[in-house]
């Protein structure tokens, strides 16, 4: 092993971090070299390769690191400043103030990493999905390696754009692994917006598409009010502590002004619900599904909404209790909102990306109850089942030509058995099935709504049935989605003649995601949720804070989840008997409620319009009054008298001195000289006179 | 000297009067060379061309001179019409005052100089440039198309060879790690192996480089395009007579003789006969010494005239692009050469080679003039190979 | 010993003379003269001050061949300026190059 | 009176009558051999201070190089043979007046800066160590020098090169060729 690896091995998550960048550059100057010399050649399939080899041993890099780092934490368990040198690393960027006038000291940020267990697995977890994702898109992504792609939607014909595919999907990993391993939130923040450059690019992948642009910016431009939250908190920390590190941050924490320290939770908070796709924040997850489904994989299994989610843990310790019941009651009704609406969807990827929201909101949740291992857990689970239900619906989309509307399809079991059967796999895991991985965070959580339940004694009786009707909610639109797709008779005959399996490419992804969405969290004994060996790996990690501060919901949760297993398990049995019934009954499509219930769910409970009526309409309404303030062609008596009127008197006015001064401007060499001169003897003069 | 004045005279006077007596001895100095190099460049061109040259006045001609000098001192003074008197007037002072202030800074032996300046070497290089403005001056205010022709010509010329000229005076300094001429040439002593021209083979080639980079900005032919004759009626001196026209003369033999002095004295050992084992001032007592070191460089410097002699009656005049050329072109690139050259030599060969190469180049020398003098007595001029024209 | 005022009132005569002749020459060249004249006035404060204030030795030297060599320069752009000038308006008179004139 | 101060007092006394000779000459050829006595003036000068080092630069650049390309400016752009160009007299007594204002701040400073306590310092350093300086502690100004020098001489043959004059009509070129001749 490398005399630099041996000392510091955490340089194995550095280097998992930044091959992708690295991939990301050589593609982007192959591009340009393509583009440049042959525009018009047919796309080659090696940046593919490339990317998915590069990741993969970014992946085989982050798993020998997990492994030595497990090993490490062995070791120099009772070593915490060997294992922070060993594991962490930290070189001055830009360094401010500092200089003799200025009396404050210096400060520096800093770009560093540091390894911890929920970073190590974090990693792990984003470069394994990623590289599957990246496999599976090899597949899925053929077309765009002709030289000529028809696209159906917009009705053009472009050019393949394959490369540039991979080229976006590399940029994406990195800020993502950026994100996780830095040790300060400013580097956080500058992979939270490459993140969020690289989600525009890839959700308007299909540029000439309006549905997509619009997302694309719908997209970004709601994440920039997150950010601009997030941005509020760096700037407190800036001043209030005057260091962008973690470590820093949360030693100080506890001596910051109450009410600094609040605003900078909300901020964080800001920024999570923008990036996690929280109520209110939360409109442009479902539009997000105009990228190609790999792309909807990827944001919603592991990068970009489990960013948000990873850094309300991140910065768990910096959260008051007051900030942590609004993450609770945010990610609740999150989770309840989005359930409803999934369930009277029909585009198979819309239910997919309500259901994460869905889950968001759990993981919120948890996070809001003090939960921190339950809710990071079940964002490790949640990555992979939800990959594996990405995946395999877009599996489905492959194999039915781009269809995406669950009422064209049915029967499809018998057509593509192993991507029906994997996403039967995803959908057990993600409805709480036991024994799947989904089962023991949804449990862990669970247990821990009705712990804090039984500690506070009801006093919040929606944090405690919200998540159980959910995890109904879940079972029955997951079950629905299934049940629709791949079972009962196929309801459009043209679409079913034509359907196929996915090639091995598409499909061998979808076998790996299925094992781990079954044994990802498994412990001995299997059947014992407590017994997970990846929610005690995360428990390492588990900030101290949380042990102190909530040790008596622990206590009441364990002693409860028994009961609270018996409950879920109903909830999601319940769900699951009532999706079979509806099936049975051939009714899943009907909506089976109230008219105006049914209206609202559809329409997502108005939020789109709500925005458009009171942010979207205005704006535009004040723009073109504002325009018309600037509109020549129309002859208004109140632009030319009033807002023209006084420009022009302005501009006048500056003519007029200038005509007046340039007169000095005679243009005379010499006359400038003697004006020097003259200056010169004056200016000597005043000194001499007055610094005797 | 000045120790002796100090006995009888105060300080300031005594200074005073001994700058005036070395500025007199100076003069004199130039007078005499001018007046003996004038007739000398007769003789020699007449043997040249197959004629006698002067043999009139005094025995060979000697005072032939004398004879050309009270003839200018008693003619006219004449300022051309139409020019600028003043600037006419001061020309020819000009150029002679550079020239002579060069001899202020030249050792002629051990100590025995006008003023010692540690920066000799480069203050005669400066003081001679600076001639060039009389001749400028000269062509400019004389009110004539040749004359500006010459003057303008002298003043490209002069100054794109200062260039070589000055890099060339560099090389024997990067050898002696000074610039003051005395030390350059203390240096030198003993046998003639010893004399920088023979140190290495940079400073070999750069001896001849300086030579005629010398002779091009002393304006000789065969670079005299400043007073071209066939082109120029006589360039910058076309109005000038008299006095003042002989004063050019005087300021050309003298920087004649203080760029060959220069040479020697950077190249040829100075005022080391380069036979003797001992210095001649220790062995035979001051003065005798010192009027022998001062004997044996003069008869270098003069050598070194005479040589010049020799190339302007051997070869044809160049034009005036082809000067320029052959500056800008060749001897830039050159001496920038040889200056590197001589640094890494310094730097990097061994010793031993070093040593080697000293003797290799000084016997090597020796037994090519000793061939050439020894074929030249043998080859008598055949009727065949005696003119221009004998062959068409 | 010259005492160092006697030197630092040659130079600003020098200095003088130097803007005088700037501010009344109408010949380009004339005009790079008085800078000539202004930058030796410059110069020669250097030397002296290199030459009695203790510790400005080596820095007065240094800033004099700087001066020297930059004047040299400046003296070479300049009449490249000047000679292009003159390809065009066919005179160096500068106060025909007042095109810039308000 | 020491001899120092004779040698001084003759040398400014050249310098600047020759000053004042480069300001009131009529031809841009004789202002230039006032400045040449002028620039010699201040090389000696700097000989008699001690400056041995500067004095040979000075006589090298100023006088062997700067000015010769000053009197070659003139000539190749003068219009005809020893033209002037008259200024006002109003011009003068105004920049008389303001050059006398700056001699007298200046000379005013001079001697408030002559009376403070100056010692007879050692010689400055000759041209050894000052070669030195530029190689070691003085290696920025030096570098800055020469790549300056370079950008002069690469933006000067620029400046100066010869350009086809299409655009000039033949009567021009032709008054051009008339005015060459006396």
């Amino acid at each position: 092993m490398p005399e630099f690896l041996r000392d510091v091995p955490g340089r194995l998550f550095l280097a998992a971090t930044l091959l992708p960048l690295a991939a990301f550059f050589v593609l982007l100057l192959a591009g340009t070299v393509r583009r440049r010399f042959a525009p018009n050649a047919k796309p080659s399939a090696l940046p593919g390769y490339l990317a998915c080899a590069v990741l993969a041993l970014a992946a085989g890099c982050s798993i020998v690191g997990l492994s030595w780092f497990l090993q490490d934490t062995a070791a120099f368990h009772d070593q915490p400043k060997t294992m922070a040198a060993r594991w962490g690393e930290r070189v001055e960027w830009l360094s401010i103030g500092g200089w003799k006038a200025d009396t404050r000291t210096a400060r520096s940020i800093d770009l560093g990493y540091r390894i911890d267990h929920l970073s190590a697995l974090m990693v792990t977890m984003v470069t394994v999905v990623g590289t599957l994702i990246f496999t599976f898109a090899l597949g899925y992504m053929k077309d765009e390696r002709n030289a000529k792609v028809e696209d159906h939607h917009a009705h053009v014909h472009r050019h393949g754009r394959f490369g540039r595919f991979y080229l976006y999907l590399s940029l994406f990993a990195f800020a993502m692994l950026n994100i996780l391993i830095a040790d300060n939130l400013f580097q956080i923040f500058v992979g939270w917006e490459l993140v969020g450059v690289a989600s525009f690019f890839l959700i308007g992948f299909y540029t000439e598409r309006k549905s997509a642009s619009t997302a694309a910016n719908k997209a970004f431009i709601v994440n920039r009010v997150g950010d601009a939250g997030f941005l509020i908190a760096l700037a407190l920390a800036w001043t209030h502590v005057g260091s962008f590190n973690l470590d820093v941050l949360f030693a100080k924490a506890p001596t910051l002004p109450s009410e600094v320290l609040w605003l900078l939770g909300l901020g964080i908070l800001c920024g999570c619900a923008g990036k996690s796709a929280q109520v209110p924040l939360h409109t442009w997850l479902p539009d997000a599904m105009e990228g190609p489904t790999p792309v909807s994989a990827l944001i919603h299994a592991a990068t970009m909404v489990a960013a948000g989610v990873y850094l309300a843990g991140r910065c768990f310790p910096l959260f008051t209790p007051d900030v942590l019941l609004v993450v609770a009651y945010v990610g609740a009704i999150t989770m309840i909102l989005s359930a409803l609406v999934a369930v009277v969807q029909t585009d198979i990827k819309r239910v997919l990306a309500y259901s994460t929201c869905s889950q968001l909101g759990f993981m919120m949740l948890a996070l809001g109850l003090g939960a921190w291992t339950a809710g990071l857990l079940h964002l490790l689970t949640h990555a992979f089942f939800k990959a594996l239900l990405f995946l395999a619906a877009g599996s489905v989309i492959h194999g039915l030509h781009h269809e995406q509307d669950l009422a064209k399809m049915g029967g499809l079991r018998k057509k593509m058995p192993v991507t029906a059967y994997t996403m039967l796999v995803g959908v057990l895991a993600i409805a709480g099935m036991p024994l799947f991985s989904g089962w023991y965070s949804k449990e862990m959580i669970l247990s821990h709504v009705v712990g804090n339940a039984a500690h506070d004694g009801v006093a919040r009786p929606l944090l405690l049935a919200l998540p159980f009707l959910t995890a109904g909610l879940t079972s029955y639109y997951m079950f629905r989605l299934w049940f629709l797709a791949f079972a009962g008779e196929p309801r459009d005959r043209h679409a079913f003649d034509h359907a196929h399996e996915s090639p091995a490419v598409m499909t061998l992804p979808l076998l790996v995601l299925a094992v781990f969405s079954v044994g990802v969290a498994w412990g001995w004994p299997v059947w014992n949720v407590e017994a997970s060996i990846l929610g005690h790996q995360l428990h390492e990690a588990q900030p101290a804070i949380v042990g102190t501060r909530y040790e008596a919901i622990h206590h009441k949760a364990h002693e409860l989840h028994l009961m609270t297993t018996w409950f879920a398990l109903g909830a999601a049995a319940l769900g699951f008997g009532l999706a079979l019934s509806r099936h049975r009954a051939g009714t899943l499509l009907t909506p089976g409620l109230p008219v105006y219930f049914a209206r609202l769910f559809e329409k997502k409970f108005y939020f789109d319009e709500l925005y458009d009526r009171v942010l979207a309409n205005p704006t535009v309404r004040l723009a073109r009054v504002s325009a018309l303030a600037d509109k020549r062609n129309e002859p208004e008596a109140f632009q030319i008298r009033s807002l023209d009127g006084a420009l022009n008197s302005i501009a006048d006015a500056t003519v007029a001195a200038g005509g007046l001064v340039r007169r000095l401007q005679t243009g005379r060499l010499r006359e400038y000289v003697l004006a020097l001169g003259l200056t010169l003897a004056v200016g000597l003069g005043i000194l001499f006179r007055f610094t005797r | 000297m000045l120790s002796t004045l100090d006995q009888y005279l105060p300080h300031a006077v005594a200074i005073v009067v001994a700058a005036g007596v070395a500025a007199l001895v100076v003069f004199a100095f130039i007078g005499a060379a001018a007046f003996l190099f004038i007739w000398g460049e007769r003789k020699v061109s007449g043997r040249i061309q197959d004629r006698l040259g002067p043999t009139r006045v005094g025995k060979f001609g000697l005072l032939q001179s004398l004879a050309d000098g009270i003839k200018l001192v008693t003619k006219e003074d004449f300022v051309p019409a139409g020019s600028d008197k003043f600037l006419f007037r001061i020309a020819p002072f000009v150029a002679f005052c550079a020239a002579f202030t060069g001899f202020i800074a030249l050792p002629f032996a051990q100590g025995v100089v006008a003023q010692p300046l540690n920066v000799g070497a480069f203050f005669v290089l400066a003081v001679l440039s600076s001639e060039v403005f009389g001749v400028l001056l000269a062509g400019y205010s004389s009110a004539n198309k040749w004359s500006l022709f010459g003057g303008v010509r002298e003043a490209a010329q002069v100054v794109s060879y200062e260039i070589p000229r000055s890099l060339c005076v560099l090389v024997p300094v990067c050898i002696a790690g000074t610039l003051n001429l005395n030390t350059i040439a203390t240096q030198q002593e003993g046998f003639f192996w010893n004399w920088y021209v023979f140190h290495d083979p940079f400073t070999f080639v750069a001896f001849f480089v300086f030579f005629i980079v010398a002779t091009a900005s002393c304006k000789r032919a065969p670079f005299d395009l400043a007073e071209a004759e066939s082109e120029l009626v006589a360039g910058f001196l076309t109005e000038y007579s008299g006095m003042r026209w002989s004063y050019f003369f005087l300021a050309e033999y003298a920087s004649m003789f203080a760029m060959s002095a220069l040479a020697s004295i950077l190249f040829l050992g100075g005022w080391h006969s380069g036979l003797l084992p001992f210095e001649p001032a220790t062995a035979f007592g001051a003065i005798l010494g010192n009027l022998v070191d001062v004997g044996v460089f003069i008869l270098k410097g003069s050598a070194l005239v005479v040589v010049m002699m020799w190339m302007r009656w051997s070869l044809p005049r160049l034009r005036i692009d082809q000067v320029m050329s052959t500056c800008l072109e060749y001897f830039v690139p050159i001496s920038c050469g040889l200056l590197v050259g001589v640094c890494v030599w310094q730097l990097y060969v061994p010793s031993a080679v070093a040593e080697g190469t000293k003797y290799v180049l000084a016997f090597g020398s020796l037994a090519f003039a000793a061939i050439t003098l020894v074929a030249a007595a043998k080859t008598r001029p055949t009727p065949q190979h005696s003119g221009a024209f004998a062959k068409p | 010993m010259i005492p160092l005022s006697y030197i630092l009132i040659l130079s600003a005569f020098l200095f003088a003379c130097g803007v005088l002749c700037i501010a009344t020459k109408r010949n380009a060249i004339g005009i790079l003269m008085g800078v000539e004249l202004v930058l030796n006035a410059a110069n020669i404060n250097f030397v002296a001050f290199a030459r009695y204030v203790p510790g400005f030795q080596m820095d007065g030297q240094v800033f004099a061949v700087m001066v020297i060599v930059l004047a040299a320069a400046e003296a070479a752009v300049a009449l490249a300026i000047i000679l292009n000038f003159y390809n065009n308006r066919n005179t160096v008179d500068v106060d025909e190059a007042n095109q810039l004139r308000g | 009176m020491t001899l120092d101060l004779a040698l001084f007092v003759v040398l400014a006394s050249v310098i600047a009558a020759s000053a004042i000779g480069v300001v009131v000459a009529h031809t841009i050829v004789r202002s230039a051999v006032f400045l040449l006595f002028t620039l010699i003036g201040v090389a000696f000068l700097y000989f008699l201070i001690g400056a041995e080092f500067l004095g040979a630069a000075q006589l090298i650049v100023y006088v062997g190089g700067t000015l010769v390309l000053l009197v070659f400016g003139g000539m190749l752009t003068s219009g005809g043979p020893f033209q002037t160009l008259r200024v006002r007299r109003l011009e003068w007594l105004f920049g008389g007046f303001v050059a006398l204002a700056i001699f007298a701040a200046l000379a005013q400073v001079s001697l408030a800066l002559g009376q403070r306590p100056t010692t007879d310092a050692p010689l400055p350093p000759g041209a050894g160590p000052l070669g030195v300086a530029f190689l070691t502690s003085h290696l920025l100004p030096f570098e800055i020098v020469s790549v300056h020098l370079l950008v002069v001489l690469v933006g000067a043959a620029y400046l100066a090169r010869t350009r086809k004059r299409a655009a000039l009509g033949s009567e021009d070129s032709a008054s051009r060729r008339n005015g060459g001749t006396p």
